[in-house]
């Protein structure tokens, strides 16, 4: 699996520090338990919740059939106020969790990025807003290209 | 009874089209999808950052000289890279040889580097290879710039034959040649659209965009190696590195779009 | 008259000067293959790029034969057509589904080896449409949607069905299909299969 | 080793829209290599943004973020000409800086 935190610090402990100390990264530390998730639930809890309400508010730009789940293309938008962070969730993925961005104030809650896909399902997109998770979702189709081979 | 038969065919006939016309419905529909998904790769071509450290390494000493590749010459003159790659490949006096970009590289790799030429290709499949990345950079140093491959010396104009007619050289387990999946308009491997290359326009299209960045194999591939894994899945065995096969092909195919204009590197599936 | 004669003692020579050019450029591309190839390649290997009659006659004349070579390819390729022990032609479509969708097996590459164990397949999917539900089909062949609805399940349908898939080149010389019985790519009991799969009823082919 | 990314940072009216490459293999710790070995997990982690001193985007990711990914996001109050800086951290320790101007 993945290498821990304690030995994840003691490799870069003083690159870390360095950076730390010019302000480029923040004192967060990768949420393990999010990204370790097997179902959407666990993944919210992950993420701080219990529970989250569809909402039209999401918006999950993507075309629905993508020519390689290597890599699928994504626009995520969020309309409600107090936006705090995006999640991105593909449903059938080994780890669904694919990426969590936090939003600050004075940035824009609209993200684009490329995820894999292992197989036709739902990606979610997943909303912290004012504290509440809120979630829209998308089916997007894998399809097998080429020769096959 | 010719009546009723007749009538039947007709009647086939019609059950033919109906189903015709819903797989067309539902594939135009699917095409339309994936028009939208290759949209949206567009922008952030990874391919990009190959680019970036081709240039690095065309100015990085290397090899037992300690010397660059900045005096390498692909046929505009020493260091002349500007819309080199779109009149490649091209008949070189001092290797007596028609040399498409990556066997010219290599060329340079050994007569100004030292490299010897297992060396210079020994990664040259591996993602993200120093040849890879060099071509790609000397690649988009034609961007604009149209396709131009001479065919006035007679070894040009022999291997420009040679591969005309390996495009139609049908053998191996499935009686598979290029020609087999690319001389028909229109034609798709499942969703896949496959270029026409006896159609010039279809050829332009194709043949502007290598090298290009693959989503599929999640690195820049170059002509050569698209070539040689075309030959992999018509189960042909694997063809050496810069050979004249791969060359005269890649003559015939980028012949048949000349005057097109250079967009490499592209992305593709 | 004579303009016409003259014309007519051009095309005779021009034809046979382009034919003269025609060989010098299949040899010359032989030779290219050769010294393309590693001479170390195993003997099997070295072997699919041999061509066989039709194979070079059908690129030869790019897949477009004069009718006397058609003819002639008709007869030998007749020839060839075997049948599986105990001669039954149509078998398990579920075993043909799965082979329609396997685009893999029978690979040669030392960049890029095939994955051992990779099963090998007829790949149809790639070129023709057959059950509807599946949307990723190709389109370098005919669509093989409801095709056993119009052929049913007799014994000829069965028998012409099996006979085209073993070599399509006994009926269509030149076809762009592979002669998957012929060369061995198949079985003749995965091409029963396959015919189950096109001809069966309960096949999604004719649903 | 590492390899620069490339960020192109454009600022129309109020608002800066950045667009990030970076060259990162993403390996999911699940593909095996040619001959059959399990090709370790090796992705980036943590991403963050900065404009002057303050933090414009910060981002967790997983191994499901494809190969050499590409991110766009959009902020408000920057100008033309200000620097923005990416970093990166991936789970084996490895990190990697690089700045554009806002043009």
């Amino acid at each position: 699996m993945y290498p821990g935190r304690r030995k994840f610090v003691k490799q870069t402990g003083g690159l870390i520090g360095l950076l730390l100390a010019a302000g480029f990264v923040r004192t967060e530390e990768w949420n393990r338990i999010a990204f370790e998730g097997k179902q959407l639930d666990d993944v919210i809890r992950g993420l701080g919740g219990n529970g989250a309400q569809e909402s039209a508010e999401v918006v999950i730009l993507a075309p629905e059939i993508a020519e390689n789940g290597a890599v699928v293309p994504m626009q995520i938008i969020s309309k409600l106020n107090k936006t705090e962070s995006i999640a991105i969730v593909v449903e059938k993925n080994p780890n669904p969790l694919a990426a969590n961005f936090s939003i600050p104030d004075g940035t824009l809650p609209d993200i684009q990025t490329r995820v894999k896909m292992a197989q036709t399902c739902s990606v979610y997109a997943l909303v912290r807003a004012g504290g509440k998770f809120f979630y829209s979702a998308k089916e997007i189709k894998i399809t097998q290209g080429g020769c096959g081979g | 009874m010719r009546v009723l038969a007749s009538g039947l065919a007709v009647f086939f006939a019609g059950a033919v089209l109906t189903l015709a016309a819903a797989d067309d419905d539902q594939t135009g529909r699917a095409m339309e999808q994936i028009q939208k998904y290759r949209q949206m790769l567009q922008d952030g071509n990874p391919a990009d950052l190959l680019e970036m450290r081709g240039e690095q390494l065309w100015v990085t000493p290397r090899g037992p000289s300690r010397a660059t590749l900045e005096q390498c010459d692909f046929g505009l003159g020493t260091g002349k890279l500007e819309g080199a790659d779109a009149q490649l490949p091209r008949y070189f006096a001092d290797t007596d040889q028609v040399q498409d970009v990556e066997s010219r590289l290599v060329t340079c790799m050994m007569r100004l580097q030292g490299l010897t030429r297992e060396e210079a290709t020994a990664s040259w499949y591996l993602p993200d290879s120093d040849l890879a990345a060099l071509v790609t950079f000397i690649a988009a140093k034609s961007k604009g710039m149209p396709i131009r491959v001479p065919t006035a010396h007679r070894k040009e104009a022999r291997m420009h034959a040679i591969g005309r007619e390996l495009f139609f050289r049908r053998s191996g387990p499935l009686d598979f040649a290029c020609a087999t999946c690319h001389s028909q308009d229109g034609r798709r491997i499942r969703l896949q659209e496959l270029p026409n290359f006896l159609d010039r326009k279809d050829a332009q299209a194709s043949m502007v965009t290598w090298p290009a960045y693959r989503v599929s194999e999640g690195t820049v591939w170059t002509l050569e190696h698209r070539v040689t894994d075309c030959f992999r899945q018509m189960r042909w065995p694997q063809p050496e590195y810069l050979s004249d096969a791969i060359v005269a092909l890649e003559v015939y195919l980028r012949k048949q779009a000349d005057g097109a204009i250079m967009d490499a590197p592209g992305i593709k599936r | 008259m004579r303009l016409s004669a003259n014309a007519i003692v051009f095309v005779l020579v021009s034809a046979s000067s382009v034919a003269a050019a025609d060989k010098a450029a299949v040899s010359n591309t032989e030779a290219t293959m050769r010294r393309s190839f590693s001479t170390a390649m195993p003997d099997d290997w070295k072997a699919r790029l041999k061509q066989d009659e039709v194979q070079a006659l059908c690129s030869q004349y790019r897949n477009n034969p004069p009718p006397k070579i058609t003819a002639r390819i008709l007869a030998s390729q007749q020839r060839t057509l075997r049948y599986p022990p105990g001669g039954k032609m149509i078998g398990d479509w579920r075993e043909g589904e799965k082979l329609a969708s396997i685009g893999t097996g029978g690979q040669l590459s030392a960049i890029r080896p095939e994955v051992p164990g990779a099963p090998r397949g007829g790949n149809c999917y790639a070129c023709h449409t057959l059950a509807s539900s599946e949307v990723a089909a190709g389109n370098l062949g005919p669509s093989l949607t409801g095709f056993g609805k119009m052929r049913g399940t007799s014994p000829d349908a069965v028998k012409r069905t099996y006979e085209q898939i073993f070599n399509v080149q006994a009926f269509y010389p030149c076809s762009m299909m592979p002669r998957f019985g012929h060369n061995g790519w198949l079985t003749p009991e995965q091409i029963a299969d396959a015919v189950a799969f096109l001809l069966d009823p309960q096949s999604p082919v004719n649903k | 080793m590492t390899n620069p990314m490339k960020i192109r940072a454009k600022a129309d009216g109020a608002v800066v829209e950045v667009k990030v490459l970076m060259s990162h293999r993403m390996e999911t710790g699940l593909r095996k290599s040619d001959a059959g070995d399990v090709i370790p997990a090796h992705y980036i982690q943590l991403v963050t943004a900065t404009y002057g001193d303050r933090t414009v985007l910060s981002a967790q990711w997983g191994p499901a973020v494809s190969a050499n990914p590409f991110l766009d996001f959009k902020f408000k109050g920057g100008e033309k000409g200000g620097i923005i800086k990416v970093t990166w951290t991936d789970n084996h320790g490895e990190s990697r800086t690089d700045e554009a101007i806002i043009n």
